[in-house]
């Protein structure tokens, strides 16, 4: 199995989770983080305090699919988070070696 | 005399002062100038405050908790710099154009002659709606501008989340110029008690060729008036003033604006209920400065006044919930608040003229009916009125104004209204009165629905209206005012 | 005349009356029907609405921020929901059930001679505290309106995050209607003082026969009046009425419907003591609205009262801060909030008839007390009052009454009370004066208690009290209303 | 009489007074105790309240969203402790030291004759700035009270997030015995209107011998104030005595304790603007209790210092805005809080005495002045006044001393002030006025800042003044007060 | 080393923690999420505005451990976090590389 | 490619966010995180009601970084979020398959 987790727009993420659910991809987990790359970010100032705010809002978007879903669920992605300006995110796939469902007990893919 | 020249008011205001003039009678020979009744002042410097209150933080958190956190603070801004800028327009010509004679366009807004206050001093007063009982002006400066500042702000609400700060800098000032002040002025300019009683006593004693003259000077006495109120238009604390006039510039705003980005795609759930019901709560406070002090004094229609704004506000919160849990299955916070607010609007122009059981029905109805509205109709049509200002103040503002005709009628436990001219309580007659109603608020519909047309239509030119999609989507608190909540 | 048919009521109202009385004497011979002073009704009014700030959004947000944050909607909209239903059915038949003449039942409940507001008009007054003092009748329901509104939402912090709402939709009307009215018509209905003083100068003016006649004409008049009144009780503004009536309430409410699912394994600390110190501030701003107020009118008594709800509050906070300091290390925000409250709920009986010295060591004491009855005790004893309904106001309530017999004696600064049949001044008697304090609350823990177990059990048969174990956790925010704070 | 006796007051309050009196002298030939009028009551009733409001939840709000989430209720938790601590030392010592007559140092401080309020009753009363215009003794102490509890409350700003709660303990007692009551003193302390015209009246009816005694008679009586009246300061609600003096408490305090871990390079944003702008909002609204109230009745000065709270403050928060929209690009939310607050502080010594476009003016350059000083100039200069008490108190509350001795200028709209040994309205002029503004004002800074210094030099070494770096890292919430936001 | 997440109900994250520390292991971080899967959400309704919640809280909890623990640690979350329940959550197990410990710069296991 | 995953104190996010910066890292995420470890919490009381806290405010630093970069990155962590007392934090480094861009669809290393 494979962990495919993508950094997005936070306004995307509605329609990143009908595109993997297409897919038949039924569990995600969903973070809110801050991210800080080539989109710029903002300058606050509070009366004379002036702070340059690099780190924007974004939303981290896990989800474990079998490894032959990888590519399709990397492309899904790609197609609904795409606004085409700087700071549409990330994606990164790593291997996940095991897998439980709580509930179960059940493993590995009939687990996902 | 005939019913349009008519002039309207509470009566239980009169019936106290007659029964004090009676006592004072035989003390009191020649008239002198009024002193304030310190009661009525401490009443009427409460009251503003109170309507203040009502305004910041109350309606700011009120429209703010419904607001996205990403726009929460343009949302307070925007009502807090209304409250400023009308603030001082008030004082330099607001409450000259609104409250005093307007020389060929008195029917339609008032002078210049107190332009900066000029003339008004600490020691000046103003008459209420008793004959010889007046509070000092700057108090009633000071009330009438915490009217002034809280009507465009409610229009906000329409608009919310997608109007740009610089646009609403400027619409602020030429509203109220072009919109509020007029509407004040047709349907609250007036003679005042003293000259209309006495120009209805001198018809009375007079007769032969001096009834003629006395009639002539009676009949520019009552036409020294707004339109509406010439009309005899009943409208208590100025639901068509405030709520029809700021609900009908609501749509309008909401439909030349437009749609917010996403609008109907995404979620756009209210960051806070919390801090709406802290507004709520703050709202129904306040307005009892804001109904009970337009009684203008601290006498019986203050008291009537003040029973009617609760109860038909609790009636209106209670009959949303039940329209919720009838039609949705649960009966939620921010509908408790929503009918609270309706039931407010609507108890607005009729607080000292029903009864506390004619104002429960009032309430009842108009929670009913604007959660009815909110909810089916409003997504029927599709328009964005972000915070349902028009589905609130407007239907709710109108159903009051058309109700109040009805539950003014003594039958219905209402209070009639009394007639200056004949100096004493009127024989109610409810289908003239509805018809009256009515003309009041088509006039107000009119006249804000087009003068809020206008001054978009040359905004959008100017300064354009809204800011650009990316800029949208960031939110307003980040790129109107560089700061986040 | 026995103890326990006197009239008390804070004397310093009717010294000062007694100095106008006399100085009018020349003016006004004949006794005509007094009418009500601006200055007091602008007062009552601006107590009234005080007391509603102080529910919404004072109380709601002092228990909303103590809940957890999946349960803050629920408490934000039980409290409104609390005020909305308790005001309509005031109006209907609430007020008439407290405050007019119940035939047989009279010295337990009122009569309906007055449902809905039958007879009262803008005009009507109410006598007050001193003979000769009225306030407009409105004005005063809408006055103990806002009793009536709050005390029910005391109770409900008892039963926070696991009442399902439609239980509580029930046994709020229930609750008000079987315990509240009762009540507060135990304590504060009586003939008012002109009947009382009337009828005390014919039995001292009387002679031979006439003096029998007299004084049963005087037994009539001190026997028509509640229970407790009769006894002679003292209760300035509620202690019984509101805070011991919820507390009890509350406790047997948190007994019936049982602990929350986690209690004692889950931590559920507050979500928001930001929030909650909101809550306790607007309570103690409002409080004003609520002692000073209960004077009805802007004199003597309503200063000494401001200023003893100044001071015990600030006393019994910084004693809760003190027993933390010393017991457990560090003083809190949620002790200060607390202890305010405490000394709150003590001062409420003894606010006019306590000297200010009195009044911060009745704070103190109570500061001390609820902190080790909310800690030690409650802790000791095991069930759940979620949010210290019964630490704070039955045992503070407690505290109050009994306290109030010691600090009202004129040698410890006190007021006394007015002995209206003799029309002046009682000569303090502390002893007789305590028994009555303690007899009065023990009618107020059994009525309050029995009844509110009687209609839980009823709802518990008919709607069932809780939500499911799942559904409680999740939250009712979302159970019941379905919204999210 | 020279300038440095005279005694001054807003002139709208006798004007209104005399007329007043004179339709009286008819009736009242002796001089009897005047009784007060329930509107006065009921107004300094409400005033109280209001300034309780302005405090808690008020300035605890705008205090606490502009600090960082760990230290929320540390904010929240030191206001609330300033409240109930000063509250109960005012009624011990506070009032008496302030308010009475002190002896060999009557000039500096007043005596303990009323330590504990002793002899003070319900029906004291204390004079107004009115010949025969009294309230009850018990609600002026209120009112007192509530100034004296604001005024340390506001100190606490300027060392936010890093003062230690043991030594605020400590610092708050010591503060307002040694630098609050005596200025209290200093500036308000006087003979009262009926003294001071009396002895007036007889220096003039006295001829020959008689008038060296009636002018020596008349000279004790006008000494027998604090030293800054009299030399004549006009200081209509604590421009001095609460503003400039917290003001430059502050600086002094934040440079002592010295500035917050990471100060410079760490960001420290405000963590709720949302409440901060609900802070201000009510600091605006419970300022009309503090301006307002602070004519002591609600006669026609009450309502010229209405208008002008309100326009004042308008102006400055929208001067505030333009500067940040000239020179950083953007108007901030928190600068039109900013902005209010600082136009509220200048306009409170000169509520009473300006006129409507007076005050705008003086509002307007406030909101610029304190900008340029909360930005370019505290940037400059590099202490750690963390929420501008130094700024905005200070500097505001200069402008607004001096700033009254012209607008107070009859020629500029202004009212002069009133010359009780001549009993009348006083020729204004400016230039000695101004020199007594700015002794006034060096007066202030002087005693406050010295004293201030001397007691946190003391509390240094004794309790310490900061908690640890980590310990400050962490937050002083959970340190001091085991408590999470 | 193996990295142990666990996505679980809010409320057990307590037991959930206690048990784990009854393993040995001294460190965890956790995070709180928004989790998508079989369990339903549920629909709020503002006014008119009707918007179906398909996200529900749950907690991250990222436990790294040596690979000899990894049995025992997802053997002891399985058994705490379980309610029966759908939405009780899953367990991913990857492979950590490396670890370091700031304060010590200890590396690996020791690091733990 | 790697990815460097830092558990640190909060406020020294923004001195590690630099020190990566000057090393040409121009992206990352950040998380807020709560983290158990050997750094005591605390104790909070609520009325009678003790709680023990023993989850403490942490930031989580996700960066994924080429292969070779990997301690470069790691010596700077430690470098600039190093305090030398008990609660420093963590640094785990794991395996990143694959890497995109979703603005570019860019891919690995050109796409971090
Ligand atoms: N090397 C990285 N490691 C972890 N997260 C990254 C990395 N680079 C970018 N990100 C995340 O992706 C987001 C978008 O990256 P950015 O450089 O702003 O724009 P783009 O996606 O167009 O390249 C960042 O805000 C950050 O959260
Ligand atoms: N494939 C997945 N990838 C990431 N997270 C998942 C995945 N499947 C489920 N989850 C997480 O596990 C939680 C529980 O899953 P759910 O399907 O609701 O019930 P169950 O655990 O009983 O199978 C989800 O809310 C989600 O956070
Ligand atoms: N085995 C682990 N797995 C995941 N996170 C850990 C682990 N051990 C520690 N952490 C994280 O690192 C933080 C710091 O650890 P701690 O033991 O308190 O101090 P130190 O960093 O000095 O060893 C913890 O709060 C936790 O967030």
């Amino acid at each position: 199995m494979k962990l495919v987790t993508a950094v997005i727009k936070p306004f995307k993420l509605e329609e990143v989770r009908s595109a993997l659910t297409d897919l038949g991809l039924q569990g995600m987990t969903v973070t809110e983080v801050k991210g800080y790359g080539r989109q710029k970010g903002h300058t606050e100032i509070y009366r004379g305090a002036e702070y340059a705010v690099s780190f924007l809002p974004k939303v981290k978007l896990e989800v474990v699919v079998p490894s032959g879903t990888v590519d399709k669920a990397v492309e899904a992605i790609v197609r609904t988070a795409r606004t085409g300006q700087i700071g549409d995110g990330k994606i990164f796939v790593s291997t996940i070696d095991h897998t439980v469902r709580i509930r179960t007990g059940e493993t590995d893919d009939s687990a996902i | 005399m005939t019913l349009g020249n008519s002039r309207r008011i509470a009566t239980t205001a009169m019936a106290a002062s007659l029964l004090c003039l009676t006592a004072a009678a035989a003390f009191a020979q020649a008239p002198a100038t009024p002193t304030p009744n310190k009661g009525d002042t401490a009443w009427m410097m409460t009251s503003s405050v109170l309507v203040l209150l009502m305004t910041i933080p109350g309606l700011a958190l009120f429209y703010g908790g419904l607001a996205r956190t990403k726009n929460m603070l343009s949302m307070l801004m925007q009502v807090f710099y209304c409250v400023c800028i009308v603030a001082i327009i008030w004082v330099l010509y607001g409450y000259s154009m609104s409250f005093t004679e307007g020389g060929a366009f008195n029917a339609y807004f008032g002078g210049f002659s107190k332009a900066f206050l000029a003339g008004v001093t600490p020691e000046s007063v103003v008459e209420t709606w008793t004959d010889g009982v007046v509070i000092p002006e700057y108090v009633y400066i000071c009330f009438q501008m915490t009217f002034a500042c809280i009507t465009p702000a409610l229009i906000l609400g329409a608009v919310a989340e997608r109007m740009k700060f610089s646009a609403i800098v400027l619409f602020i000032p030429l509203w109220v110029t072009i919109v509020y002040f007029p509407i004040a002025h047709m349907v609250w300019y007036w003679a005042g008690p003293a000259a209309m009683i006495g120009a209805g006593k001198a018809v009375a004693a007079a007769s032969g060729d001096a009834k003629a003259a006395a009639e002539a000077a009676l009949a520019t006495v009552t036409s020294n008036a707004g339109l509406a109120f010439q009309w005899g238009a009943l409208d208590f604390a100025g639901g068509t003033v405030v709520h029809i006039n700021s609900g009908i510039a609501g749509l309008v705003a909401a439909l030349m604006v437009g749609k917010r980005v996403g609008f109907g795609k995404e979620a756009m759930p209210p960051h806070s209920l919390t801090l709406t019901l802290v507004g709520a709560s703050l709202l129904w406070v306040g307005w009892f400065g804001f109904n009970v002090g337009s009684a203008l004094e601290a006498g019986a229609t203050a008291a009537l006044a003040m029973i009617n704004t609760f109860v038909a506000t609790a009636g209106a919160a209670l009959a949303w919930l039940i329209a919720e849990k009838v039609f949705k299955g649960k009966p939620s916070l921010l509908g408790a608040a929503s009918g609270a607010v309706a039931g407010l609007v609507a108890v607005t122009p009729a607080a000292g003229f029903a009864g506390p059981m004619g104002a429960i029905v009032l309430g009842v109805v108009a929670g009913w009916l604007c959660c009815f509205f909110c909810t089916a109709i409003k997504n029927a049509m599709g328009y964005d009125d972000a915070l349902d200002v028009f589905g609130i103040h407007c239907i709710g503002g109108i159903i009051g104004a058309i109700g109040t005709g009805i539950v003014a009628a003594p039958a219905l436990g209402g209070a009639s209204w009394f007639d200056y001219t004949a100096n004493k309580i009127a024989d109610y007659d409810m289908i003239p009165q509805l018809i009256t109603q009515v003309k009041a608020v088509l006039l107000t519909l009119v006249w804000s629905g087009v003068g809020t047309f206008v001054i978009l239509i040359v905004l959008r030119v100017i300064v354009g209206l809204r800011p650009g999609t990316d800029q949208e989507r960031e939110g307003l608190d980040l790129v109107d005012h560089g700061e986040r909540a």
